[in-house]
């Protein structure tokens, strides 16, 4: 097998070292009878070219994005990634390592972490970030559990357009973890006045902007109110490209920022791995989640760089932790700091413009196509168009012409008859005008 | 934003530098590297992107007016900055990683050209299922592995990592009490667990009791009933444990575990030592994470992304989280809601060579593999799991088939014996003669009265060539020394290596101090002030 | 197979190590790596090869005897086996690459990735044409882009390097001596060609006679008439020549040769000053060879492959080699076979962003861009070329556009100009006050007395994490360091490594020998024994 | 541009440093008129996604050897490369490298040039082997040009069944260097008595095995045949997977063995690069063309490794030397050698085995097909048919029905209709029962 370096003789002399007789002597600790006889009811090992058939065929039957004049995102979403991005991540050094423990010889890992979590900060408009969580929904769930330490209140307030998969993870950890949340509900329109809602048995208020349906939101007057509670406002970027055009929620007075960060450097790929950020003001610091990484000097005086604060810890502080998180999103992290070096302030802008620009011009355009309604005011790279019928039917048959139009809301919010005629649709600097055209005449073609 | 590197100035021009030195701080191919907030400026940019033309922005009054101040690099700058970080780091494929208890094992390329495949890198989580049946079959097929692997009935597939496993399991277990109209509040815990396992039961409000081990480092099942009550909801276990042994108890531990009503969590993180030799479901485990990117190979990348999930007995399989696979007579369902009907995604395979083409694995209509339950748990995230993930540990999986599967734990145990069996004169076994599992446990005893620590020893390992051991885990022993050193491993290669810490050993002993205190002398830093990082932090530039 | 490593062996078990030194030989993250002969054994493998039912094999009596004995390595053992020797090497990625003559330039990974497109990586040379229309117009659109860049009419396409363009460009000389009825015996060199230029005319069977160059560094028209006769079959001049100057007689050169029915041959090595900028076609040039792996960005990987497209001018197109493509008023044709009318492949592009596009280049049907010869030359090798290559170096050109081209020679000649100013009053300039194009030429006058060679000038550039510059060569000035920077460098990147040089150069102005005959210091190796090498061949394990 | 790192303020400031106005004044030297003025007819500078597009659209219009079942050989071979062997050619310091000259930052590079070198060696049967030459057709015609040195004399006789491409680069250069060469003409039932052509005005005979058509030839007697003229055995190799199931030509007398290495790690990539291997008997080494890399010590006295011998080359030795060769295959050497590190004699013996015996299943189907003739007794994974009609005909209507079924010889040898009803074909370890199958399917059909 080639992925097993020990030999048949290799193996002889090393059992006669450790002097038993065969390799089950090794399992001797294992309960009688619980050691499994010959092999389990699984396939024979491969080589590389019949792993390559199988997955491949697998493969085949999906359709990639970038094969079709594609408008899906809804918290993910198709960009351009330059070609070394992904060569870059793939450095033996980067992909095999292990988290920096040992920091001597993990200084390229740490260095990136600090420049990122530089990034982040710069980019949300806060005052310090950690070096990444699992996504941006599990994100979300930690900025709540971490409203809930600061503010010693267990109550949640989420907003009725924050993404429905990340109001499902806020959910389901507070509903086990004992605490309440309480979730609006969608405002396709955008309009949805938070400040009614708010009392001092609120820990945090979670938004997000652009929101699902691809509103943009001006936080200001919002963070006031939550604050003149005594809870914290979290906000959600779901879009971190947004950030290149729109007011950062920290210029608007969030406390705690998340975001899902797989527009810059990662893959779609079907929804993981993605990168999580997660920013606050530096006053929070010590209740964030995750790990961070802090400059400091070595022995001789020379800048270098450490993980740091592990005092918050699973690892150091176990039960009295602030998360449980341990690995999290570390190579994805790359991904994104790599591709946002590369484009920096001028490129995320000029990127930022694009995606408006594209998305502009399919908005226009679909709301010339008879019986569309576009419900946008403002919005960055996505918007909701309310179809006559039933979206799902109305995207099943964009797909049948080979064109994929978007996110029916119903896919995320099931039981909710009035969403029912709703598409999500975004675009991104990969669109064309050939794709947008193809799509406003498939759309005509099918309602 | 400056241009100037405060770290790695050049010498100023026109003196002179030192003789031993360079003018330029680096040595050789050791090249320093300035902060992209110092090469960087923001009006460079290494992405080029056409300017559209002029529009009316619908950015409302929420246009940026804060300046972003983010330095950009030209590629080749970019290129250059990104490669000398990486030769600052230390990975499988420059040298053995024992990191015991991370199963640090060599990541085949193969399994990153799947995952690039457009047809799993570039699909969209929510574009329609019809678009995407291969995905939904891929992740059914993966669980069908860790179902048969784990011999238990259920996968839930979503966690992220292990630690989100660890939480997805006890929220199974927690919905599970809930259904059952109980609410406990006590969680046991051994000393040597993983610091996610308290962590993970303080998450969800349960109290942790620790359970201490007995002398030969494995949980007595005597013990553990003691601790044991109707207020207990589970023990959370990691088998083979911390200490690289194989719980002898196991079986005694689950079945008075079971008694109480309580449930057997284990923490799958050290499946490496038996996968194909034992299946957990054998042994009593009701809820046990896997993560894929430590025994299936999924690279570690610098610290992840991981995946973790999560194999469930009959008694927790109707809490897997949302989305799920529904396996029946039709073929591969898919479910995204619940209460709600599996949406019919794919039939199952009918090519050779994967598991879910074996009558036995794909099960009939009668004996759906995930059930939705009654009181579903919710979602854990959004979309469904590490996608990427599962690509690469299918790849794993497929190349090394129930055969290599089982020879890699076997290979891994010897390995770890066979180091067990090279250092034992030098260096202390705090359990005497137990042979190990797939990681050997030393503690740091015979390091008395040298003046050298744990840690010394470590550092010096990195002069030698090596990335150290984990040091100071698990707990339960005083100066841990826990090497993990996979199947991977050549036996040349560890002969390598048995040479260079028997080289180290004997010096401690022998009295060189200097060599550990002053470790490490030839990597890119020397040792790193944590306490000045923790005291002043400086998170960002 | 021998499995001990006789250059790393491990320091014998239970002795101890001085304490500067570690007992692997290995120094942190810098680990010594045996031969594969060392490692590997003939009874491994990695690679998974699925054994053959049995059946009756049609080798007659020509099985394998000799026994291979050939070592194998497991995946994990050559993942780390060539990671570890990458190590040992400086590329672009990682510093500057100032190799006077090789223009290392950033390498897009771009351009990696267009060529492992499977329509362009996995296509079959002799698969029907039909089937890879697509590729001959990629061959078709890279001569167009090359045509207007050289102003040249036609474009061989198929050379594989530079030498190899040297060889196609003198062979269609000589064929068209001889299509004139002619037999000519000289060619001229100037002395400060590349050693390919004379070694590719004596290959032909040419004499070849060097020509002095003046003070100023340039070749004189004057002396080059001198050495004019009929029975000179061609000049061999590069420009900007090695020196890194424009050869400024060289209109009048061209002039004088052509009068005496002699041809002009560039070499093309020095072609990134001036892309965009002047055109060889335009100062009177028969062939040139561009090497698409230096000016147009192919990776040299470590000594190859390259690519030597080279132009003609209309009195040599007929003695393009085949195969080549021809454009008229249909599309696209192929010829393979000489004689042969051109098989028509592909209509002409119609979609933006391609040169072929635009009409002015495509050209009528009257204007063939490379119409079949007469007398033709024949085939220089299989296939149709380095395919890789083109595809790389279209990439490159279609990224740059016009635009980015013309800036990006700019930008090389400003670099080199730059690093020119800033070192003068340290370092000698052989032709003073003039101003240089794409890369600067220093000699050792300034090291007069110091007892430090241009060698060990350059080895203590190593010590400071840089690349050398060209040493001793051009062979016309003494101890020659020929700097080219290329237009990837930034200017932060520039100054530091001018700050390096200084404090070098200072340093040996200063009498501190010591750093510069030790030197490297800090390297993989000290410096290596050439001699012995030469005097011991020992080629092979 | 995102490739150059100049801002236009480094750029004035540069100029400044120089001492001059404009840029153009540092194109003083240009002869009056001769600086463009403007940009060249040529279009604009392109963003990633641009040319990703363009390039996306000239590849779609190629058949991928890897969609179909492919089996078309003829000097090139569709093998499986590991995923592993791409990746490690891809590492910077080896992808951005240049020719070691500075043997001390370049060990990684010379190193796999000795394992390469020894590699060549064994494979082949020869005492030494250079670092490469740019392909094996120009490796051969190298070796010719060694030869006339060798034994002073300039003549050389081809082979028949030499590959047709080869014969003809061979010819190029010995008409123009004015040499002479004898090419015997083909004989596709692999049958040619080349000692009846032996006589002392010969250099060399150049002969191939595996040949054009396929057939094996043991060269033992002809070797001893072609010393008694004081002549030299030039052995080719096009397909070197060969060698690992049948006898090297070094074991069979050969004197100088040149090949094609395309076949290990290397890429179809419609004909290059590739990478020439050129070894020899160690008394002719001083007469070789190309790059030799040598063992030796360091000041310290650790093994080291170097370029050696080099006074046989253009840049030492100027008019003088043993060939023009510079730039060689240097990262194909690096695919070639990692790929053959890999399979080790175990693999490479599968690898083969599995060649031919997918050759043999495939020449039996073939031959079952009627009107088709296999004209082969021998053969390893290539061998020769007869259909009734044109070839070339038939290879179009099998590609019409998604087949590549192999090379019809007046493909290459154009002018000789004895041959026009002759296809080549090869089979490799990626061809499946279904691949075989459906070429026969095929066949039976366009016959
Ligand atoms: C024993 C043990 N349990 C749990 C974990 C947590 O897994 P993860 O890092 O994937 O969250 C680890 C990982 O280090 C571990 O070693
Ligand atoms: C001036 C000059 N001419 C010719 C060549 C030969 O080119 P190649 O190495 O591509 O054969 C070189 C390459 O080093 C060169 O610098």
């Amino acid at each position: 097998m080639r992925y097993l370096p020990l030999t048949k003789a290799d193996r002889q002399a090393m059992l006669a070292k450790v002097g038993v007789a065969d390799i089950d002597a090794l399992f001797a600790g294992v309960p009688a009878g619980k050691l499994t006889q010959g092999l389990l009811d699984l396939p024979r090992a491969k080589g590389e070219l019949e792993v390559e058939r199988v997955m491949g065929r697998l493969a085949a039957t999906n359709t990639p994005a970038g094969s079709v004049p594609f408008f899906v995102g809804a918290g993910a979403y198709k960009h351009h990634v330059p070609a070394s991005v992904d060569h870059l991540i793939q450095r033996s050094e980067f992909l095999t390592s292990y988290t920096p423990y040992q920091p001597e010889i993990a200084q390229g890992t740490l260095q990136y972490l600090f420049e990122f979590q530089t990034q982040v900060s710069l980019l949300t408009g806060m005052e310090v970030a950690n070096a990444s969580m699992y996504d941006g929904s599990t994100a979300a769930a930690e900025a709540v559990l971490m409203a809930h330490r600061l503010t010693k209140r267990r109550r949640a307030l989420l907003a009725g357009n924050l993404n429905p998969h990340y109001r499902a993870s806020i959910e389901t950890i507070s509903r086990l973890a004992g605490d309440a949340c309480v979730a609006l509900a969608p405002a396709p329109d955008g309009k949805q006045d938070l400040a009614r809602y708010l009392d001092d048995s609120l820990s945090c208020v979670v938004v997000q902007t652009p929101d699902f349906y691809g509103h943009l939101h001006d936080l200001s007057a919002l963070a006031d109110r939550v604050h003149a509670v005594g809870a914290l406002l979290v906000a959600v970027v779901t879009e971190v490209v947004s950030l290149g055009a729109v007011e950062p929620p920290g210029a608007m007075g969030a406390d705690i920022v998340v975001g899902e960060g797989q527009s810059l450097g990662n893959a779609l790929s079907f929804g993981g791995p993605y990168v999580g950020l997660f920013a606050s003001r530096q006053k929070y610091l010590r209740q964030m989640p995750g790990r961070l990484c802090g400059e400091t000097v070595d022995k001789e005086g020379r800048r270098g760089f450490v993980l740091t604060l592990s005092t918050r810890e699973q690892h150091i502080r176990r039960e009295k932790a602030t998360s449980n998180i341990c690995t999290n999103s570390g190579l994805c992290v790359l991904a994104f700091t790599i591709h946002l070096s590369l484009l920096g302030t001028a490129g995320l802008a000029r990127l930022a413009r694009r995606n408006h620009a594209n998305a502009v011009a399919l908005a226009d355009m679909l709301a010339a196509v008879p019986g569309v309604e576009v419900l946008n005011q403002t919005f960055f790279n996505e918007f909701t168009i309310r179809v006559p019928g039933r979206a799902t039917e109305v995207i099943e048959r964009l797909a049948g012409k080979g064109v994929l139009g978007g996110v029916p809301v119903s896919r995320l919010e099931p039981d909710r008859p009035e969403l029912e005629p709703l598409i999500v649709v975004a675009a991104t600097e990969v669109n064309t005008d050939e794709d947008r055209a193809a799509y406003a005449k498939a759309l005509r073609e099918v309602l | 934003m400056s241009t100037s590197n405060r770290q790695s100035r050049p010498a100023a021009a026109d003196t002179v530098a030192g003789a031993g030195d360079s003018f330029s701080g680096n040595r050789g191919l050791a090249v320093e590297e300035g902060l992209i907030f110092e090469i960087g400026r923001t009006d460079t940019t290494g992405v080029d992107i056409e300017e559209p033309a002029a529009f009316t922005a619908r950015l409302g009054t929420l246009a940026r007016r804060e300046p972003l101040g983010l330095p950009g690099l030209s590629e080749p700058e970019a290129m250059r900055h990104y490669v000398r970080l990486s030769q600052k780091n230390y990975g499988i494929d420059t040298g053995i990683f024992p990191l015991g208890s991370c199963t640090m094992k060599h990541n085949p390329r193969l399994n990153e050209r799947m995952a690039r495949l457009p047809g799993f890198g570039d699909i969209h989580p929510l574009q329609p299922l019809s678009t995407v049946p291969g995905a939904i079959q891929l992740i059914a097929e993966l669980a069908a592995w860790l179902r048969e692997l784990t011999g238990m009935p259920a996968i839930a597939m979503t966690p992220k990592a292990g630690a989100h496993g660890e939480l997805c399991g006890m929220m199974a277990i927690k919905a599970a009490l809930a259904a059952r109209g109980e609410q406990r509040s006590l969680v046991l815990v051994p000393q040597s667990a993983h610091g996610t396992n308290p962590a993970t039961a303080a998450l969800l409000g349960y109290r942790v009791l620790s359970v201490p081990a007995r002398a030969d480092g494995t949980v007595d099942a005597e013990e553990v009933k003691k601790h044991l009550s109707t207020d207990v909801a589970a023990i959370m276990l990691t088998n083979p444990n911390t200490c690289g042994l194989f719980e002898r108890d196991v079986v005694a531990i689950a079945e008075a575990v079971h008694a109480v009503g309580a449930y057997f969590y284990a923490d799958g993180a050290n499946f490496n030592a038996i996968v194909g030799k034992v299946r957990p479901g054998d042994i009593g485990v009701d809820a046990m994470h896997i993560n894929l990117h430590k025994t299936f190979s999924t690279p570690h990348g610098g610290g992840g992304p991981g995946a973790g999930p999560v194999a469930l007995s009959a008694a927790l399989a109707g809490f897997v989280p949302l989305p799920f696979t529904v396996i029946d007579g039709r073929g591969i369902g898919y479910v995204e809601h619940a209460p709600g009907a599996p949406q019919l995604v794919a039939s199952l395979p009918t090519m050779p060579g994967l598991a879910l083409s074996r009558t036995t694995l794909s099960g009939g209509a009668a004996e759906a593999a995930e059930t939705p339950a009654a009181t579903p748990l919710g979602r854990m995230c959004a979309f469904h799991g590490q996608m990427g993930m599962y690509v690469r540990a299918l790849a794993y999986m497929l190349s090394h088939g129930a055969d290599g599967l089982r020879q890699a734990s076997e290979d891994a145990v010897l390995n770890a014996n066979y180091l067990r069996s090279s250092l034992r004169d030098l260096m202390s076994l705090p359990f005497g003669e137990t042979l190990c599992m797939h990681e050997v446990l030393f503690d740091d005893q015979w390091l008395e009265g040298t003046g050298i620590s744990t840690l010394d020893f470590a550092k010096a390992l990195i002069d030698e060539g090596y990335h150290p051991m984990t040091v100071y885990f698990p707990l339960v022993v005083h100066g841990a020394m826990l090497i993990e050193p996979t199947e991977s491993e050549s036996k040349l290669s560890l002969d390598r290596f048995i040479a260079s810490l028997r080289g180290l050993a004997l010096a401690a002993k022998g009295g060189d101090r200097n060599r550990f205190l002053e470790a490490p002398r030839l990597a890119p830093r020397r040792r790193l002030d944590e306490t000045k990082a923790a005291r002043e932090p400086k998170l960002r530039w």
